[in-house]
């Protein structure tokens, strides 16, 4: 299955790119996602998920075609 | 009820003009509006700022901010709601949001406004990046409400 | 700081962008404006309402005004408020009463806006006097906020 | 001494007159002017009073020259 994957703001900033793509063989969750891109870097504290544009938790399980995003704290308004 | 993101600059003042004549409100039914506009300041956390940019994840964040106004018009007896944000580059005093809320009453209206404006600056997948004499930062977290 | 009574309509955002030009707060100062606008509805307590009359106390309400802005001032960091309120002959769907509130951040803003039309709604001495088709009536109390 | 007495809305509407002037020989609270004015009728409930423009209690002693104002719960905004 292949997942896309996105970073935004500092996080983007930090690791240098915007977006990957993983193709993976089976269920993985969100942390599993991070540490299958980044296996030497711990995800930093107080980054945020979202699955399909919804907020997710990292346990949460990610599926084929699902569109993954790391980000800092929000701070529009 | 309209959610809109600009990537440049916007009059509040002259956008809830426009909304007014253009809006299905009907006339004489709402008492209270309640208005919020966030505005830039040219200092944060004691740093001067001379430029911000404000980014975004297309997709979730306009998905958030019609969820955000949906809620609160099941939470309140709204009659009307426009919300306005910013994104791209802004310059000190330029307007970053507009929160506008129409209800029969003002408790409705003030509620509705302050919960919108709240769960923005918590959910909506925004990001300010501040430009200061000591180079660019990006601002760690909105201050409590 | 401006407290203004009116007594012929006028138009909150033209108000709003008048006070903008003129006032003295310092341009990128403010990160927050909070605003009230109370409208006339066409109807009240179930019965609809063709005119309404706005009776105050000439130099008591005025006095009142002034004071709860200047106790807002006392409570609040506010960089600058403006309360413009309708006395005289007023229609359906003509403004009663603006509130604008500028500051730093968006607590004291909300804060001190609805403290304003609260303590206003409260205290100043204006009353309401509606023409429905069961001929004139004096509004007896305000809604709770 | 000398006061000048208001009435405001309604309560005017219902006694018919919109100020009076209470010439006695000595100290008055806010209640002895109502009574010396309208000694048959007694101060509508709810009624608020104000001397020189202020909030007052019944109780609140009115000088010479004070101006007196008697009138229902206030309903702007």
């Amino acid at each position: 299955m292949t997942i896309c994957i996105k970073y935004f703001a500092s996080l983007r900033d930090r690791i240098g790119r915007a977006e990957d793509r993983l193709d993976t063989p089976g269920e993985l969750t969100v942390a599993a996602v991070w540490a299958a891109l980044w296996p030497e870097t711990p995800l930093p504290p107080n980054t945020l998920a979202a699955v399909n544009m919804e907020y997710a938790s990292l346990e949460q399980i990610v599926c084929d075609g699902d569109e993954v995003a790391f980000f800092p704290p929000v701070t529009g308004g | 009820m309209k959610v809109e993101l600009r990537d440049s600059a916007f009059d509040p003042l002259a956008e809830l003009g426009f909304y007014r004549t253009d809006s299905s409100v009907p006339q004489g039914q709402y008492g209270a509006t309640a208005i919020f506009i966030g505005t830039m300041r040219d200092y944060n956390e004691d740093q001067s700022v001379s430029r911000m940019t404000l980014e975004h994840y297309p997709g979730m964040t306009e998905r958030h901010l019609r969820r955000i106004v949906e809620t609160a018009g099941q939470e309140w007896p709204l009659l009307d709601a426009l919300v306005i944000h910013r994104i791209g580059e802004l310059q000190p005093n330029d307007p970053i949001v507009l929160v506008a809320v129409w209800s029969a009453h003002r408790a409705a209206a003030f509620a509705a406004c302050r919960f919108i404006i709240e769960e923005l600056k918590a959910k909506a997948p925004f990001w300010k990046r501040e430009a200061t004499v000591a180079g660019p930062r990006w601002v760690a977290h909105n201050t409590p409400g």
